[in-house]
């Protein structure tokens, strides 16, 4: 048991941590919206190698594990980057796990790739996360196998969206198809992306609840109501210390789950929608209270808050009604089916 | 006891359909949600040229015999396609408060001006540095000589882009205690000194923050004592609480609505998480219980009653549930429960988005349920003030 | 609309507090336990003719409505009685409104009536409420039939259990049963039966929520904490404020529960089953706050508090798991099928 | 990070199992059952025998050679089938407290044998009229030449009626500020003026108050310095709060029992609401989030770290969960949830409604909730303590 980051790994937390707060102040989130997507941001997480961290030196990779992967996640969720580093490292490590070198080579030099988190319906992948802005989308086919679909586009329009995030449907049959596996291979790699996604997904709503608890004790300490400060009022400080409990255990779990998934352990696909819905609820959980110590202010466009309580919402519908996410822990985990 | 459902407008709906069939155009909308301003000029104008603002005002102040019943039965209708009559509602607050404090010059310079039209009154309590606790307010009236000299500045005052005038709390005596010291006077937005800016929000409604730099008024703006403008201020709160936590009835309600978007899409073939029959029932148990917290301050009132703390536990249940409610219904729509209006495939032309994002300012605005809180804690409870 | 009590039924719910004041204190439910019954109190309370208030004149009862019923019922909450009116008035207005003359002049006269709320299996009754003290078990056959049930003994033992109520399995194949109704007739009458014991059982949940919130509140009026009233911190205020805010809309709605039955209003049956979840939910909130904010005494035999958590707890059992309960209120009200 | 899970009792589960086998008896349980005296004085002697009670401790203290994981082996099998070891529980905290700050004679007094099995020794802080507050101690303790004078009374003095001392918190200086004035006594219950009464609990458990009426007591029972009490229960609170919130893992979680219950009924034709896997999925992320909580203060241990407001999380978290995932599996049970433990057609032997009554104090005892929350506001928000 170690629940500390390895020396490396912190330095790696550290460099992020200070590249984001200097690259990615919220202004410059502001600035990318309504589509959520700032393609000079994305050039430089590029150039740093992030969404290929995980992927194997020889195949042009950083090497690293998903546990790397997960502290450039959090950082995403804590500055809400408008960037889709999630999906892209998802897509990048199973570009590489099914030894597309191709696509693995354009992703690795900046391609953005992404995967579906809902199956096609009807020939269509409705939502697709950074479908606006994606060059490559993999997907399962109707027979199940893991298709690379590309359009030749580099942009497409999103619909309206709270998340302000690159949401796109992408029309299968308008699209170049590649077969990349096929079979259990296909679908075992595909959930394999999927879990990977979750538990990257956790870690950014960790970044995004750690976020929105800073705003809401700062604000808190600085403003007064009644004389005194804010934060002295109890109820103030007993929901806020719930909110401080609940981000220490999302952590552990989300880490825990990133763990299992980088050694192929027994519970790791549990874990990964475990840690995904503890900290999603977390997040909200988080935001909510934050925005409402901050008084008529959270609700105005002007502060911080709002751009924080919005994604953690958005975020945490990626996948549905999160409700059958927790009958997917029940069945892999207990074996109780619905 | 008895909880017959009377339907107050019936007798009306039906004219007050063919008005608002009449009159209604596409456009307000469309401009109420460009501009988040919830209040359309030409359409006040339409009513009150047809008498319907004047509704259950006294003839001598140019109120007029429509029913109020149907001016309720009109606003229920535009309230329908979306309009909002946010100019009108804290207009109508302080015209209320004026009929019951201000002086004979006072109701007949302001009352039968309103009913025409032509005057739009914004609510200046809060300030940027009070939030909840209004009474700490710091803008000053000094007298000088038959005027007074206003300085400093509101944080939410809604609609003022379309005011004539502010309801502003000024602290008159700053040495009296922070209740005591307070006086409320009718700000025109022509005077010199007065300024606005623009606050954007989250629901898409604009709001403003508005300043006051040596604005001078005549003494005849004050409304009410001087120094006694925290009892008038109870007066415009008990008129501000009254129907605000009514949100549809009957087959109006979230639940509701909900439930027959639901079995459409079943209908077609989609499928829902097995929670959603038990969450959806909880929603309208939600719902029944904030209706009835509410018809019970409006029974109060009816039966000449003073409604104090029921007032703060309608709006405290109403609107936590209201929040918690909205968020859950967007997770039932899955994940095109993000989509905006006007995205394609979304549900209900995106209304359940526009609320969910509506509703987080309801547990804040109006009082915040911290304060509601601790009134019923002290006031229903008997427990001792912990705020200092 | 009028949301007040006329002033007999004020004159009547004075008369009940007054009468289980001094007639049901505390000692004697704890005197009462563990089977949960004083046949004193019951005698005493058919004296005042209450399980049959509701029961037309002419028939012998009180000619009475739901409302007044209600009362009885708020004051068997709120002192938790020994004594099973709420069951044994639904049964009695059963039997009055199916013409089970003989039966019903039984009942009126002191015999124990009461109903089944989950339909026999294999020929048994389970844990049918009063069960263990009942003269006469109302329930529906195996075609829908309603049947009286009888067994010629005034006891029978009743299983250990968490609210120390005197339940038992009643044996079908061991009664001399009466068939008192067939078809829609009896199904509807039966069903009717079930909505006012919910109707009912949820005025017993509010009358103990309104204890124990006044439990709580006293006891933190008292006690002192760190040099301050435990009442003066903000969190036990707004806890207690919650509480408070609840019961009265939860009051609210079971009276217009019982207002609809009375009147036969078109969703009497949802307001019936709304009423009785959301009593619950309240009664069991306030109990487990107010043994909370009792500290360490809460959890002691010697404060009354754990007389009401347990059977709140306990009653909201007795349909089944309530979120079975949350289903019918969608199917009845929503047209929402599970 | 590393989460891999070391079976620690691996290699003595067998032994430890056999030595359950060889010595368990069923009365212990039914008498623990019926008495509330969660302590079985012919198992602590076996215990102490075998010198298990010794494992972990030093040599020169009657500490024996019987490895740390051969005990918690034996306890773990000892609690699965439902014996407590409360006696032993606040014993081994006073003694690892002694080892830390009493003089070489009290080390050599006490701790061998209390190894030996002949010393148990029950918590006395918390008072009639402190609760949460524990440093508000009342009870007085006046030197009196080598000797001190005990007068006052202490309540939930949990396994009094099995102890032959009682860890006593006494106020040694009233002038001082309350957390400065304090003293740590080991008295005796054999001591004149001691007494104690029973206080039956809704758990089952039997606690009580002692009483202390001019009870004297050396000098010698005096632990840590005069008027250091308070940092003396600082140590002790720590070793309380060590491994209070691991209850049981993998298979044996509250999630995983219940659904390999919830799937037997249902291969048994049983139909359950279909909310019942996601409330199962819930709980079962609340004793992940609980185990990893409770996992870190125990790493923080191992690394040399001193967990502090970790402790507090970590309790604060799995308590008020476990109340609430106890209550909800009630529930699940249906109308038969109400069943206690010899009942006809009881699910589980009564082990849940059992578990839930006994959960209802967990957020209460050893720190309440609210206390906790106070303290993370504080020491890890860095909130300003509101608290008088």
């Amino acid at each position: 048991m170690d629940l500390a980051l390895a020396e490396d790994q912190q330095a790696l937390a550290d460099h992020l941590r200070a590249f984001m707060e200097k690259q990615c102040p919220t202004s410059r989130v502001r600035a990318a919206e309504p589509l959520g997507f700032d393609r000079e941001l994305w050039h430089e997480v590029v150039e740093m190698g992030l969404p290929a961290i995980a992927v194997p030196d020889e195949l042009g990779g950083g090497g690293a594990s998903l546990e790397e992967l997960g502290l450039v996640a959090l950082e995403v969720g804590r500055h809400v980057a408008p960037v889709p580093l999630i999906e892209a490292s998802a897509a990048t490590n199973l570009l590489a796990r099914c030894g597309a070198t191709d696509l693995l080579g354009a992703a690795v030099d900046g391609a953005v790739a992404t995967i579906t988190l809902l199956a096609p319906e009807d020939g269509v992948a409705r939502l697709v996360p950074a479908g606006a802005v994606a060059d490559i989308v993999l997907t399962l086919g109707d027979y199940g196998e893991l298709l690379a679909l590309r359009d030749g586009r580099s942009e497409r329009p999103s619909p309206s969206n709270l998340g302000t995030a690159p949401i796109a449907d992408w029309d299968l049959g308008a699209c170049d198809t590649t077969v990349l596996a096929t079979g259990d291979a296909a679908t075992t790699a595909f959930t394999r992306a999927l879990d990977e996604w979750r538990a990257l997904q956790a870690m950014a709503q960790i970044g995004i609840a750690q976020r929105a608890l800073d705003l809401g004790v700062e604000y808190v300490k600085q403003r007064r109501a009644f004389g005194v400060l804010v934060g002295w009022f109890q109820s103030v400080q007993h929901r806020l210390a719930e909110v401080a409990t609940r981000i220490e255990g999302a952590e552990l779990l989300a880490h825990e789950a990133l763990w299992a998934l980088d050694g192929d352990e027994p519970d790791a696909a549990a874990l990964a929608s475990m840690a995904f819905l503890f900290a999603s609820e977390t997040a909200y959980q988080s935001c909510s209270e934050s925005l409402q110590f901050h008084g008529g202010y959270g609700f105005t466009l002007e502060y911080d808050i709002q751009l924080y309580l919005r994604r953690a919402k958005a975020w945490s519908l990626a996948l549905g009604d999160p409700h059958a996410e927790h009958r997917r822990v029940a069945s892999l985990l207990l074996g109780v089916e619905a | 006891m008895d909880f017959t459902f009377t339907d107050d407008f019936a007798e009306h709906r039906k004219a007050a359909n063919d008005w608002v069939e009449t009159h209604f155009r596409q456009e307000w909308i469309d401009e109420q949600r460009a501009t988040g301003t919830h209040h359309e000029p030409e359409l006040h104008a339409l009513l009150a040229c047809d008498g319907i603002l004047g509704a259950g005002y006294p003839p001598e102040y140019g109120g007029t015999d429509v029913p109020v019943a149907f001016r309720e039965a009109v606003t229920a209708a535009l309230s329908t396609r979306g309009l909002l009559l946010d100019g009108w509602g804290s207009t109508h607050i302080v015209l209320r408060v004026i009929l019951e404090v201000a002086t004979e010059e006072q109701k007949q310079a302001i009352v039968p001006a309103a009913l025409a039209g032509n005057v739009i009154i914004a609510l200046g309590y809060t300030e940027p540095d009070s939030g909840s606790d209004v009474a700490a307010a710091r803008t000053r009236a000094v007298r000088d000589g038959d005027e007074w000299v206003i300085n400093g500045q509101k944080a939410f005052t809604s609609t003022a882009q379309a005011a004539t005038h502010v309801f502003l709390l000024a602290r008159t005596d700053p040495d009296k205690p922070k209740h005591r010291g307070l006086t409320l006077f009718l700000v025109p937005t022509d005077a010199d000194g007065y300024d606005l800016q623009p606050i954007e929000t989250l629901g898409g409604q604009r709001t403003n923050f508005t300043y006051y730099a040596d604005v001078r008024v005549p003494d005849s703006a004050r409304i009410g004592g001087v120094d006694e403008g925290w009892s008038v201020m109870r007066v415009a709160l008990v008129h501000e609480r009254g129907g605000n936590t009514l949100r549809g009835q009957g087959s109006a309600t979230l639940a509701h609505r909900v439930a027959r978007w639901v079995n459409e899409q079943r209908a077609a073939g989609r499928r829902f998480d097995p929670t959603v029959p038990e969450r959806l029932a909880r929603i309208a148990i939600d719902e029944e219980v904030s209706r009835l917290l509410a018809l019970r301050v409006t029974w109060m009132y009816q039966t000449g009653g003073v409604p104090g703390v029921e007032g703060s536990m309608a709006k405290l249940f109403a609107t936590e549930a209201y929040k918690r409610n909205k968020a859950d219904v967007i997770d039932m729509l899955g994940p095109a429960g993000v989509l905006q209006r006007g995205a394609e495939g979304v549900a209900l032309d995106g209304e359940l988005e526009q609320e969910y994002r509506e509703s987080i300012v309801e547990t804040i605005r109006g009082g915040a349920s911290e304060i509601l809180r601790d009134l019923v804690a002290e006031r229903r409870l008997g427990l001792p003030r912990s705020r200092p």
